[in-house]
């Protein structure tokens, strides 16, 4: 459990947080520009050392009245926003400075960190002479070689193409279900944080305005103001049941069962799936003869309608809860309302490959 | 003219090398904590360390010789910790020289960490590294040009003074008479042949060096890109 | 003094000739020689540029003093006819810049002042002098052609020297006494005295005229 | 048109493009990380003084084997990846530094800029104390006070978050139809493209792979696999015909009727509506009692199968040509062929904010 | 002990204020173009302007003297072209001066803007400002640190050396007896007490400036963050 009790001033913004954070899997930071996200990342790494107050992880602390723990000793890994590469070292030796130093800690090792970022072919390269999606990478890299005891990632994949976001992400993941090292994640990529993340903190202003389990905040009607109406939506689980020929994987859920793009994981896979609001059609009658494979029957818990044309629904499938964000005219349209029995549809190839994740281990309370 | 004598080429460039050395050392520590304090005494270190630059070497030399000479307590205090006297000895030029190149070696040194900023080293720290280790691997490698310049100053400016060396160290043959002062003595003594040849000598050289040094740099500064 | 350089080599060689020891001459200006005594250098003895030195040291229980040599103050104008007149010479607006060397430091600048002053004109020509630390500074000031005329040292005066050269009459200057004395540090030095005795022999002396020296 | 015809090696990299881009509109250079897109634009701005080869802008030649223009003279704006305010200046003073060299050339002034990217509460800071995105907007401010001939934008706002990319974009358009400079638009995000760009150039490990309007390229199933799957999707024209009262609006198109959440934009304004492949649902019989409101008919012109499980389907509605990504096993159940009339079905509020632009003034052909 | 004349300070000070100045004006263009220049003799141009350090100052001085001559071709051009020698005169001593400190006004100013890479002349050069322009506007600011260091070093350098000065100027009282000359006077002549009074407000003086300058750059550096 990572602690904090901190507050930290600059002319016209204040950083006010209060918070625990849980000690496994990956927690997603998530709020506009100048929201204090990198400001909360440095705090914790001990970077700033005007901010007051506490921080303690563990039985450790890190910072209170008295004390302060220098960064290099508080065990931490940080991918910079701005890399922060040593111009002095080439690619290969800049993953090796963090080795070095790291020497005999659990976690990956330098051939496998370069393989799965793909560096091999950059490692005689200054970083100055690399592209921005590059010099992201190397640094993603170096930072998995301190062998942190947390990770602290400043929107590390902001420079990728969705490609190399699609070989980076499953990377990320693997480390954290194998070396069970948890992670502090900025991003502004909803996807990749319903993806990866099992907890979510929503910034604003310097506070905290949100903090929970990612399942409950993203099918809370009440975060969607929050997040923006287009992120809303919400993860279920799910398992690997079967492969089929066509390329098809079958997933089993409470719901019933889920057709989705072939997903390379053994049969009997926990994964987790995340189905946009903005994706799922209502009927109220089974419909028949469509291209999706993928309808659901469901109740409705829920109705919001707000200022605009849009309303959201929340609807129960199985033992999920699901949102669909619907038009105000087709609400009335299909006479919806707390009780009414319909069916969610939900194009199979519209749930992203960005929104499966493979399922940790017990999700730790906040 | 007479035959020119080498020896005070060599005992000068052993005096150069030494002073540039210990100069280094002693300088990198002074102008990595003067870059990095937030103290009020900064600017008062600052202004402290130009001010050997001030006095006329001959002057400076005069005081140093008076600090130096076994009736001064530090001059006896040395005397006695080593049996040697600091004054008209090798170790006192060295002392004297290094002193008076001290502006040469921490400015440009502190100007180069100054324009490191925070970042590298923060992102240092965040590789598990110590201030110590940081200090060694990160800021001296990305301050590489500013040891350069502070080198080639001390080392050119210690070749060419003769002012302090002079007075501490007496122009003993062999011992503290360094080519400077040889080409002094030939110039005041109106021997200009030998004078000539001596600075043909000392410029050639310096240049050479110079030029090898500057040539290397360039090289490595086209791989670094 | 380092005036003496060239002839002290050469005595100290003869000097070796003839007894075997090693003499190790250190040349400097007088002023520091005397602080770098006073603060202990490991001198045995000094030949100085002059006498007030030497005095002070000896009253500073140094000693004893004698002198080994005179200087002869020689006025030098490369650029002039030798046998024009020198005080003609020294006013003509051909000659911007006269250098002496310094009247503070060295008893030749000291001298060139006093014959200045003699000779009655001073006052005319104040405003050319360029001075010199010493003579041999005044010298090279001459010679780079920097200074058409200066007050200079016999001694230091190249056998080929061209132009006007006139060596000013002793009556006009007091006597530029170089004094010799045994340091404290080269009292149990056989060596350093044996050298001292020797620079009053004929042969010695005969060395030091030949540099351009009046003798004792 | 900008003609380039350009050669620049590193080692293991060779850039080699011959092309022209449009004088008019936005350019999109899309392509993935590495594969030249910043190296191309530092050539066009002269940057890149190792560049063999030719640069004409109109009827200025800016580098052939005789003649170089230097940067500062092509009248070029320049966003760059790494933002490079000056560091010794505050925002205001990097505002003022572009502003006072570019003093009575058409284009925005200093206050229009300030109020469009909110840079006002900025102005007093130094640029090492904003936050990623801050300095982010700063740089575009200034580029856009250069006041150039051409506007040159690497990934400029890859560091923002959606809101306010939600904010900048329509700033970025109304330049683009108001003062008419070109851009050249770095992005990862198709999203962004597609709303801004008249154009689109692929590039491919230093190559143009593909190069042409933008509707031809999104709407041709030749040009997906570059583009990567999820990406696909058609543009379509269509005319803002009313706004209905329940905050939806109503767009006329060949193909009939469309309902979006509603449009800032007076009747009659023509508009580019996205309809990504994946959002769209086939049905072969005009279904009932759905929540989605717009239902296209259809004829399917092609059909084609990747090796994965999903096909990809162009079809003809009015005279649009749209794309739909439906399953394989889909296709066979569904027994679709060319000539297959159907019924499309698009979520109303699944086409995405970012992907409805202002229609430019008619396209220049590449 | 006599009353101490000041008149050799002042000049002392117009001496190194105009020799600092007129050294950064021509040292900053030359420093810029050894960080730019791709050219094969970069080398030989650095290592060049590192050489005057290398000579004994009045060693320096009395080869100037004979360039400075009016003998001397040089020489001789300058005498007709203004009427005045150079040597022996307060322009001769700021001509040789300048040379003699060359070193330490380029060194720090070429590793200053060496230090600031390409991308914000990039950023300038796209911001339509042209080469001229972006020195000024760009790597000026940009390298003050490294002009700090260069006038530091000058200025002090200037205020303490005489064996260049001493040789070139001709010691005369009021155009070009310098203070460093006149202290150098006092030790020489065992004035001892002169030496140290004049000594103690040079160094008192030279202290109180450097700290001025150095509080401001303090201030500055920090409201820059
Ligand atoms: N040194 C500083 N001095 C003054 N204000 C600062 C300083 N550092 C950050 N700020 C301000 O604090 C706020 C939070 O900055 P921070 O960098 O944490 O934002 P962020 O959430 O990371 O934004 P982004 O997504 O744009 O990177 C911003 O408004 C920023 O301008
Ligand atoms: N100075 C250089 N020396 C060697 N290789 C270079 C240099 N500059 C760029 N490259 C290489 O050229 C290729 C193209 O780089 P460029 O920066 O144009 O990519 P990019 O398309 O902008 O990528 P990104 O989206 O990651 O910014 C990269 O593989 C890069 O490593
Ligand atoms: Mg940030
Ligand atoms: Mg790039």
């Amino acid at each position: 459990m990572l602690t904090l009790d901190i507050t930290l001033r600059f002319p016209g913004f204040c950083l006010q947080v209060a918070q625990k954070l849980p000690q496994t899997g990956i927690t997603a930071l998530f709020g506009r520009s100048g929201s204090g996200k990198s400001t909360l990342l440095r705090v914790i790494a001990g970077l700033e050392s005007r901010a007051t107050g506490r921080v303690a992880y563990g039985d450790d602390i890190w910072q209170d009245a008295r004390h302060f723990t220098p960064p290099h000793k508080r065990g931490l890994g940080y991918v910079f926003q701005d890399t922060r590469l040593f111009p002095h070292l080439t690619v290969a030796g800049n993953l090796h400075y963090a080795d070095r130093r790291a020497r005999g800690l659990p976690g990956p090792t330098r051939d496998e960190v370069t393989a799965a970022l793909d560096l091999g072919p950059l490692l005689q390269r200054r970083p100055q002479t690399l592209s921005g999606g590059e010099q992201s990478r190397a640094a993603i890299g170096r930072a998995l070689l301190t062998r942190p005891r947390m990770l602290l990632m400043d929107e590390p994949l902001a420079a990728l193409d969705e490609a190399r976001r699609a070989e980076v992400l499953p990377y990320l993941e693997r480390l954290r279900d194998r070396i069970g090292t948890p992670i502090l994640y900025v991003s502004h990529n909803m996807a990749e944080v319903a993806r990866l993340a099992s907890h979510l903190l929503l910034i604003d202003a310097g506070r905290i305005s949100h903090a929970g389990a990612l399942q409950d905040l993203l099918a809370s009607p009440d975060t969607i103001s929050a997040l923006g109406v287009r992120e809303a939506g919400a993860v279920i689980h799910a398992r690997l049941a079967a492969q089929d020929d066509d390329g098809l994987s079958q997933l089993h859920t409470s719901a019933g069962p889920l057709y989705l793009p072939r997903i390379d994981a053994a049969i009997g896979t926990s994964l987790r799936i995340r189905i946009l609001a903005q994706d799922v059609i209502l009927s109220r009658t089974a419909p028949t003869g469509l291209s999706a494979l993928n309808i659901l029957p469901a109740t409705v818990t829920e109705l919001h309608s707000g200022s605009g044309p849009g309303a959201l629904v929340q609807l129960r499938t199985g033992d999920e809860l699901i949102l669909a964000r619907i038009t105000r005219r087709s609400a009335t349209a299909l006479d919806l309302a707390p009780g009414t029995p319909c069916f969610a549809i939900v194009k199979s190839v519209s749930v992203a490959p960005g929104n499966i994740g493979k399922d940790r281990a017990p999700t730790a309370k906040l | 003219m007479s035959g020119v004598d080498l020896g005070p080429l060599w005992l000068t460039l052993r005096l150069a090398a030494i002073v540039t050395f210990l100069l280094l050392l002693l300088a990198a520590p002074l102008a990595w904590w003067l870059s990095q304090t937030r103290s009020r005494a900064k600017p008062v270190i600052e202004a402290l360390t130009a001010l050997p630059l001030v006095l006329p070497p001959t002057v400076l030399g005069f005081y140093l010789l008076i600090l130096f000479s076994p009736k001064s307590t530090f001059g006896a205090f040395w005397v006695q910790a080593t049996g040697e006297t600091l004054t008209f000895s090798f170790t006192g030029l060295v002392i004297a020289s290094m002193l008076y190149s001290l502006p040469f070696a921490v400015q440009p040194l502190q100007a180069a960490f100054e324009s490191l900023g925070r970042a590298p080293m923060e992102a240092a720290a965040m590789l598990r590294a110590s201030p110590f280790d940081r200090f060694f691997t990160v800021a001296l490698p990305l301050a590489k040009r500013g040891f350069l310049t502070a080198t080639v100053l001390s080392f050119t400016h210690t070749l060419g003074e003769f002012g302090v060396v002079l007075m501490v160290g007496g122009n003993i043959p062999g011992k503290t008479k360094v080519i400077s002062i040889a080409i002094y003595e030939h110039v005041e003594t109106i021997r200009y042949a030998d004078a000539h040849v001596l600075s043909a000598i000392l410029l050639v050289f310096s240049f050479v060096t110079l030029l090898i040094v500057y040539s290397l740099n360039r090289q490595a500064a086209r791989i670094t890109g | 003094a380092a005036n003496f350089a060239g002839a002290a080599t050469e005595l100290a060689t003869a000097y070796k000739a003839d007894t075997g020891h090693d003499v190790q001459i250190t040349t400097g200006s007088t002023g520091k020689l005397y602080a770098q005594i006073t603060q202990g250098a490991p001198f045995d003895l000094l030949l100085s540029a002059d006498a007030s030195t030497p005095e002070r040291l000896a009253a500073e229980g140094h000693g004893p003093a004698f002198p080994y040599a005179f200087g002869v103050l020689t006025l030098w104008a490369p650029g002039m006819a030798p046998d024009r007149d020198p005080t003609v010479t020294l006013q003509d607006v051909a000659v911007r810049h006269i250098a002496i060397a310094n009247p503070e430091l060295a008893p030749y600048g000291a001298a060139t002042i006093a014959a200045l002053k003699a000779m009655g004109f001073y006052n005319a020509i104040a405003g050319k002098i360029v001075m010199g630390q010493n003579i041999g500074q005044a010298f090279a000031m001459v010679e780079s052609g920097a200074a058409e005329a200066g007050f200079i040292a016999r001694s230091a005066l190249p056998a080929d020297a061209k132009g006007l050269i006139w060596n000013v009459s002793p009556d006009l200057y007091p006597a530029i006494r170089q004094d010799a004395i045994l340091l404290q540090h080269g009292n149990d030095n056989p060596a350093a005295k044996g050298f001292l005795s020797y620079l009053v022999t004929p042969a010695a002396q005969a060395i030091i005229a030949r540099y351009g020296y009046a003798l004792p």
